[in-house]
């Protein structure tokens, strides 16, 4: 059995190996994948504050992700277009900077998450489950059908924005900023999860009414869990969105939400590295299988299938021995 | 078995060591919604290149799930990990603006079988984009343009609320002259039509434009077909290609679409070609499998008098367009976007097949209107 | 100030036509230990989770010292200074038995609005979870998984957790039910001991252990208080033995 | 805007609200009874429609058609009750959203291997097609009256069998409380399956019924479901009453929506823009009324508990 603080140092290291081999070995491409499964990896993270610790069972994170990739895209448009953004009396230059996006996009995402964290937990379960589903579906259809932004056809930035002091076009230095935002998403959720406040949400998730009987309220715990959560993601949905340099209303798609999920089960449930193991894997599947068959679904299906059936805890919970905690 | 192995590796080896070859990548939609367009246009194209027997073409086909995102990792994939001097396949404008503007930008070549935004054929042309099918406003404004001929006075508009839709019912007004008994946008992706089908009847229009594609368009000509309106109909070919035909069935007979190919035009290419593909595949073709037939020899007549790798060359042999096309003759406009024939055709029964049959040609060699903006 | 930590007045919840409690008053004073008792469905956890706040009186009062809490959170009432254990454990079984009791101390600092310094380095809050720990015996397991407990010890660690909020009157719910005879016999010292510290109201159904432990007791009958008094008061009742204690349920 | 417009509209909004009752009830029934999240309903609302779209291309017969798709999709029901989600029952909700998303994934790509890429070909009968003139000058599509007929002919007996047999007994019974209905002897397991095989009945009865006047094709139970989700969430988990009046809200709610509100925004806006914002705002229609219903009845409308 391996030790979890083994895994947990070892999963990043292991990613940032590989994007420098890929350097070296001049593959740019398998440096874009090492980015994508930091970026997927960064949106299950913030997935995972929520569901790992919280137990919130959020099947529409994809609107936050979403919500990122148009901060980005929309700013970004704004700035490429030279027109500014006018809401009202408000005129809003667009940027293509990226740390202004990042926090355009964090801002957002966390105020959505709010409302939309108000909203669903009055209720608990399944309710929760299918009233984030719902809420995620009304913003893809709004982005579908809203077509100052492209509507259904999306946005094209066909430059990626810039960073102080980085060529963001150069695939392993945008993979380098990737990667620090990943890790510093990772080195949050470790204090979080020690923290005061972690320890709470934790208990909240297992038994609210003893949450409650101490004096403290699980309702908010779980809101301002559900709100940096869904900031987290956001973040990585503007990232995503640099990468492609593209936006659509598919980044809000169902699909998406359930793939988050789907990212943190393969790697383990509330572990810290989980997700980012899920998203290598994930990536690495969706290359393999979809190169050997048209119908790859079909072997991911039976594999997520096997998975909840046989196997609690993914694969860290597989390679620890030791179930995680129960969602 | 290792014999083999070392088979392979120097097969491998040869080939990477002949720089004459071209690679061709091939991105198109063949799993999830949607898959049928892009698996014609990848038969077609795959047919012409084995018609011509060209072993110095490599073609690599890859799927990308109608997703804008996937789409643009394969397209990076295929311009940083495998280097291919040429890109095509893509189905649908979105994804189309996601891939092109990147890939031309990095000194591929890209021949669009199928979708033909207009931002990409006016200011955002590029001089290494070539669209071998038609710009999306072209099929609508050859409906309105028969709409004229046909006398109509009031149409009644309608598609999905998505830049595509909005392009349809733009091109369908540039045309017609009559006026507008009402214009609708419908949710995307929307299956039921009962309430537009029931403004048309109060609307008092004589024909109806639409812009459905998909499983859009089958619900909508099931529902009207069965709602009693006679109003008489008019769309563009993608509702009407043979691969929907077979869903909507009688509901389609005697509708007017506009195309600018179907299988009865009468030249030897567009005829060996159904006969062709028909055998190979075991269906009659569509207009995406010509339109990938179609790209397929683009290129092929291309590569014979010049490499990608020599640029210029390459771009010049294109736009001279020096093939035999299935829709007759086929030239560039100075947007490197098609000047070509668009028919209507009408929908008819073959014996128990329902299909298309040309009545006459819309407008002739008809470019777009986008091309002036275009200055590169 | 009220000489009352704990009461109400006049309390009512009906379910449909259900009377589930009828015109209830009770009250705890200081020192004390008052005990609930009554058949199965007198309404006995009604009566609780009406007291600590998790369901809203049709009518009537909840007092905590003379202040009126009715409308207020279950939260609220906890801060306010109430200490209440569970008939069923309620912990979170995946964490450890400090990381529960810590749950408390921080309760009893108001918030849990920390995010970045590890809980368990307060050193305040670890004291008085050690203390808490020690209170009940159970601080020699105090790095084990909940999970891992005896029944007994979860029920003492529900107690310990009660005991971080320094609360001014704890509510119990059955605190010997699945203890053997030891365990019971451990917890009635422990909770004559404690009640020095704050008064109990404690719902129970073992009598020995109630007769052993009571100053007062209430005899809950169909949602109705129908006697209050001494132990020797309540023995001697002739309605209570008609109602309750001679029915050999 | 004429009262006959009107009349048809609600009429379409009343038709599209008793399909979704079908998908709705077999969703509240099978989260009522077990417990459980099932993001498959909309693969079997396309089972049943492909078995119908086969069934018909082979036999010519619409009603037997209709009959495969009610057994197909029974049957399919069976076979995932009783190899995945049986043994879901206990686990946590979690779980059970993952692996009812992992059968999505099987059934798509499954359905587009056996059936190819295409949309198939289902059509209404000729008995059924057509116009058919109603009193007041409204002409409405017979297929279509047909179907509201149906949906509340299904409505009235799924009431009765909830309320009047004994299998409806043990189902409220199950709703309510797990321990009581094992306590009454009747097997669960059993009863499980019966209730799964008759919510994905439901489910491809409405996929064939919609189907022949849509197109059959992979994908297509996927807006239905979440469209099913906002019924029950507004009716309440477990009601079906509550889905019944859910579906019939979000049904009128989503067509009047679309037509009516564009009109609203003419009022104040230029023709374009109000096209463009009516039907920008008419797409979020029912997730705002399913919004409204949260803010004021947390547990739904029939809702028991959140």
């Amino acid at each position: 059995m391996i030790p979890e603080r083994f895994i947990t140092f070892a999963v990043p290291a292991g990613l940032f190996i590989i994007a420098i081999l890929a350097f070296w070995t001049d593959e740019p491409f398998t440096i874009t994948l090492t980015t994508r499964v930091a970026i997927l990896g960064l949106a299950a993270v913030g997935l995972n504050i929520a569901l790992g610790i919280g137990g919130l069972v959020s099947l529409g994170h994809a609107a936050f992700f979403g919500l990122g990739g148009y901060a980005m895209g929309i700013l970004a448009y704004h700035a490429q277009t030279y027109s500014p953004l006018t809401l009202g009396p408000l005129v809003i230059e667009g940027t293509k900077s990226m740390p202004v996006i990042w926090i355009v996009a964090v801002v957002t995402s966390a105020l959505a998450a709010l409302a939309i964290g108000v909203l669903s937990l009055r209720t608990s379960g399944v309710y929760f489950i299918m009233i984030t589903l719902a809420f995620g579906q009304m913003l893809y259809y709004f982005s579908v059908s809203w077509s100052a932004y492209g509507g259904e056809d999306g946005l094209s930035i066909y430059l990626r924005n810039e960073f102080p002091g980085i060529n963001t076009l150069v695939p392993i230095q945008f993979f380098g900023l990737c990667f620090v935002l990943l890790c510093l998403a990772l080195v949050l959720q470790a204090r979080l999860r020690g923290s005061s406040f972690g320890l709470a949400l934790n208990a909240a998730r297992q038994a609210p009414a003893r949450v409650e009987t101490v004096g403290l309220n699980p309702v908010r715990l779980k809101l301002l869990a559900f709100v940096i959560s869904g900031a987290i993601t956001g973040l990585a949905g503007a990232l995503y969105a640099d990468l492609n340099r593209f936006v659509s209303p598919s980044m809000f798609s169902w699909h998406l939400s359930g793939e988050l999920i789907v990212l943190i089960i393969i790697g383990g449930v509330g572990r810290l590295v989980g997700p980012v193991i899920g998203a290598a894997l994930f990536v690495a599947l969706e290359h393999w299988l979809g190169g050997l068959t048209e119908y790859w679904h079909i072997g991911l299906g039976a594999i997520l299938l096997g998975i909840v059936l046989f196997s609690r805890g993914g694969v860290i919970g597989f390679l620890t021995g030791k179930a995680g905690p129960n969602v | 078995m290792i014999k083999k192995l070392l088979l392979s590796a120097a097969i491998a080896l040869v080939g990477t060591a002949a720089a004459s070859d071209v690679k061709v990548g091939m991105i198109t939609t063949l799993s999830g919604g949607g898959a049928g367009l892009g698996i014609d246009v990848r038969d077609g194209f795959m047919l012409a290149i084995t018609q011509a027997g060209r072993s110095d073409i490599e073609v690599i086909i890859e799927d990308d799930q109608r997703k804008p995102d996937i789409a643009v990792q394969l397209s990076d994939k295929m311009i940083q990990s495998e280097r291919v001097d040429v890109m095509t396949g893509i189905i649908w404008s979105n994804l189309a603006m996601a891939v092109v503007p990147a890939s031309t930008a990095q000194g591929v070549f890209y021949l669009s079988p199928n979708a033909g935004p207009s931002a990409l054929a006016g200011r955002g042309c590029h001089e290494n984009y070539f669209n071998v099918a038609w710009q999306n406003d072209a099929l609508h404004e050859a409906a309105g343009a028969y709409a004229n001929q046909a006398s109509f006075e009031k149409s009644f508009i309608l598609a999905p609320n998505y830049p595509a839709g909005k392009d349809a019912l733009t091109g369908y007004k540039r045309l017609f002259d009559g006026d507008l008994a009402g214009e609708i946008y419908t949710k995307l992706g929307q299956t039921d039509y009962a309430a537009e089908i029931a403004q048309i009847r109060a609307s008092g229009a004589d024909s109806v434009f639409f812009f459905l594609p998909g499983g859009m368009g089958i619900s909508f000509l099931k529902q009207y077909a069965a709602s009693g309106v006679d109003i008489p109909l008019v769309g563009p070919a993608f509702s009407f290609d043979q691969g929907i035909l077979g869903a909507v069935g009688d509901a389609a007979l005697g509708v007017v679409n506009t195309s600018q190919w179907n299988k009865d035009i009468d030249n030897p290419t567009n005829a060996a070609f159904v006969a062709s593909f028909t055998e190979t595949y075991g269906r009659l073709p569509s207009l995406y499998a010509s339109q990938g037939f179609d790209t397929a020899n683009l290129l092929i007549s291309a590569i014979d008098v010049a490499h990608p790798d020599d640029a210029d060359a390459f771009r010049a042999a294109l736009m001279a367009a020096d093939f035999d096309s299935t829709r007759g003759d086929f030239a560039f406009g100075s947007n490197r976007h098609p000047v070509q024939n668009i028919y209507a055709r009408e929908v008819v029964k073959e014996g128990d097949l329902v299909t298309n049959r040309i009545l006459s040609v819309t407008l002739e060699n008809h470019g777009d209107v986008y091309a002036a903006d275009c200055t590169r | 100030m009220s000489e009352h930590l704990l009461e109400t007045r006049g309390l009512c919840k009906s379910f449909g036509a259900l009377k589930a409690t009828d015109n209830v008053s009770i009250s705890l004073k200081p020192g004390e230990i008052h005990a609930i008792i009554g058949p199965n469905g007198a309404g006995k956890s009604t009566l609780i989770a009406q007291i600590c706040g998790g369901l809203a009186p049709d009518a009537g009062q909840i007092l905590m010292q003379g202040r009126d809490v009715t409308s207020l959170t279950t939260q609220a009432r906890a801060q306010a200074g109430l200490g209440r254990t569970f008939q069923v454990s309620a912990l979170a079984m995946e964490d450890t038995v400090l990381e529960n009791v810590l749950l408390g101390t921080l309760g009893a600092s108001g918030h849990a609005w920390r995010f970045w310094k590890n809980a368990s380095n307060v050193r305040d809050r670890l004291d008085q979870a050690m203390a808490a720990l020690e209170r009940v015996g159970l601080e020699k397991v105090c790095d084990q998984q909940t999970a891992t407990l005896s029944h007994g010890q979860r029920r003492q660690l529900e107690v310990a957790v009660a005991l971080t909020l320094e609360p001014s009157a704890f509510v119990m719910d059955e605190p010997m039910a699945g203890l053997g005879a030891e365990g019971t016999k451990k917890m009635t010292e422990f909770l004559d001991g404690l009640r020095d510290q704050a008064p109990i109201l404690l719902v129970e159904h073992d009598m020995d252990a109630v007769f052993a432990l009571a100053d007062r007791i209430s005899v809950l009958v169909y949602g109705q208080i129908i006697a209050t008094g001494s132990v020797a008061d309540i023995r001697a009742s002739a309605t209570v033995r008609d109602a309750y204690l001679g029915d050999p349920a | 805007m004429s009262p006959i417009l009107i009349i048809e509209q609600l009429l379409n909004g009343l038709q599209f609200g008793v399909m979704l009752f079908l998908m709705a009830a077999g969703l509240t029934l099978i989260f009522g009874v077990m417990g459980l999240i099932n993001l498959a309903h909309g693969s079997l609302y396309m089972v049943g429609a492909f078995a119908a779209a086969a069934v018909a291309a082979a036999t010519g017969s619409f009603f037997l058609a209709l009959a495969a798709s009610l057994a197909a999709a029974a049957a399919a029901g069976v076979v995932i009750e009783v190899f995945v989600i049986r043994r879901l029952y206990r686990a946590a909700h979690l779980d059970q959203v993952l692996a009812t998303f992992a059968l999505i994934l099987i059934f798509a790509e499954g359905a587009r291997w056996v059936f190819g890429s295409f949309p198939l070909y289902f059509d209404v009968p000729p008995m059924l097609s057509g116009p058919i003139m109603l009193p007041g000058g409204v002409q409405y599509p017979l297929y279509r009256l047909a179907l509201i007929g149906v949906g509340l002919a299904v409505g009235c007996g799924l009431w009765w069998l909830t309320a009047r047999t004994r299998i409806g007994i043990q189902i409220r019974a199950g709703a309510n409380d797990r321990e009581m209905i094992a306590a009454l002897g009747v097997d669960i397991s059993r009863l499980y399956t019966v209730v799964f095989a008759l919510g994905a009945a439901l489910a491809g009865f409405a996929g064939a019924l919609v189907g022949a006047i849509q197109s059959v094709e992979v994908g297509m139970g996927d807006p239905v479901l979440i469209m099913a989700f906002v019924v029950v969430v507004i009716g309440g988990i477990g009601s079906i009453k509550g889905a019944f009046i859910g579906a019939i809200l979000v049904g009128l709610t989503d067509r009047l929506g679309g037509i009516f509100l564009p009109e609203v925004f003419k009022l104040f806006m230029e023709p374009g823009a109000a096209t463009q914002t009516g039907s920008a705002l008419a797409s979020m229609a029912i997730y705002i009324l399913m919004g409204v219903v949260l803010v004021w009845r947390p547990s739904g409308l029939f809702g028991a508990r959140a």
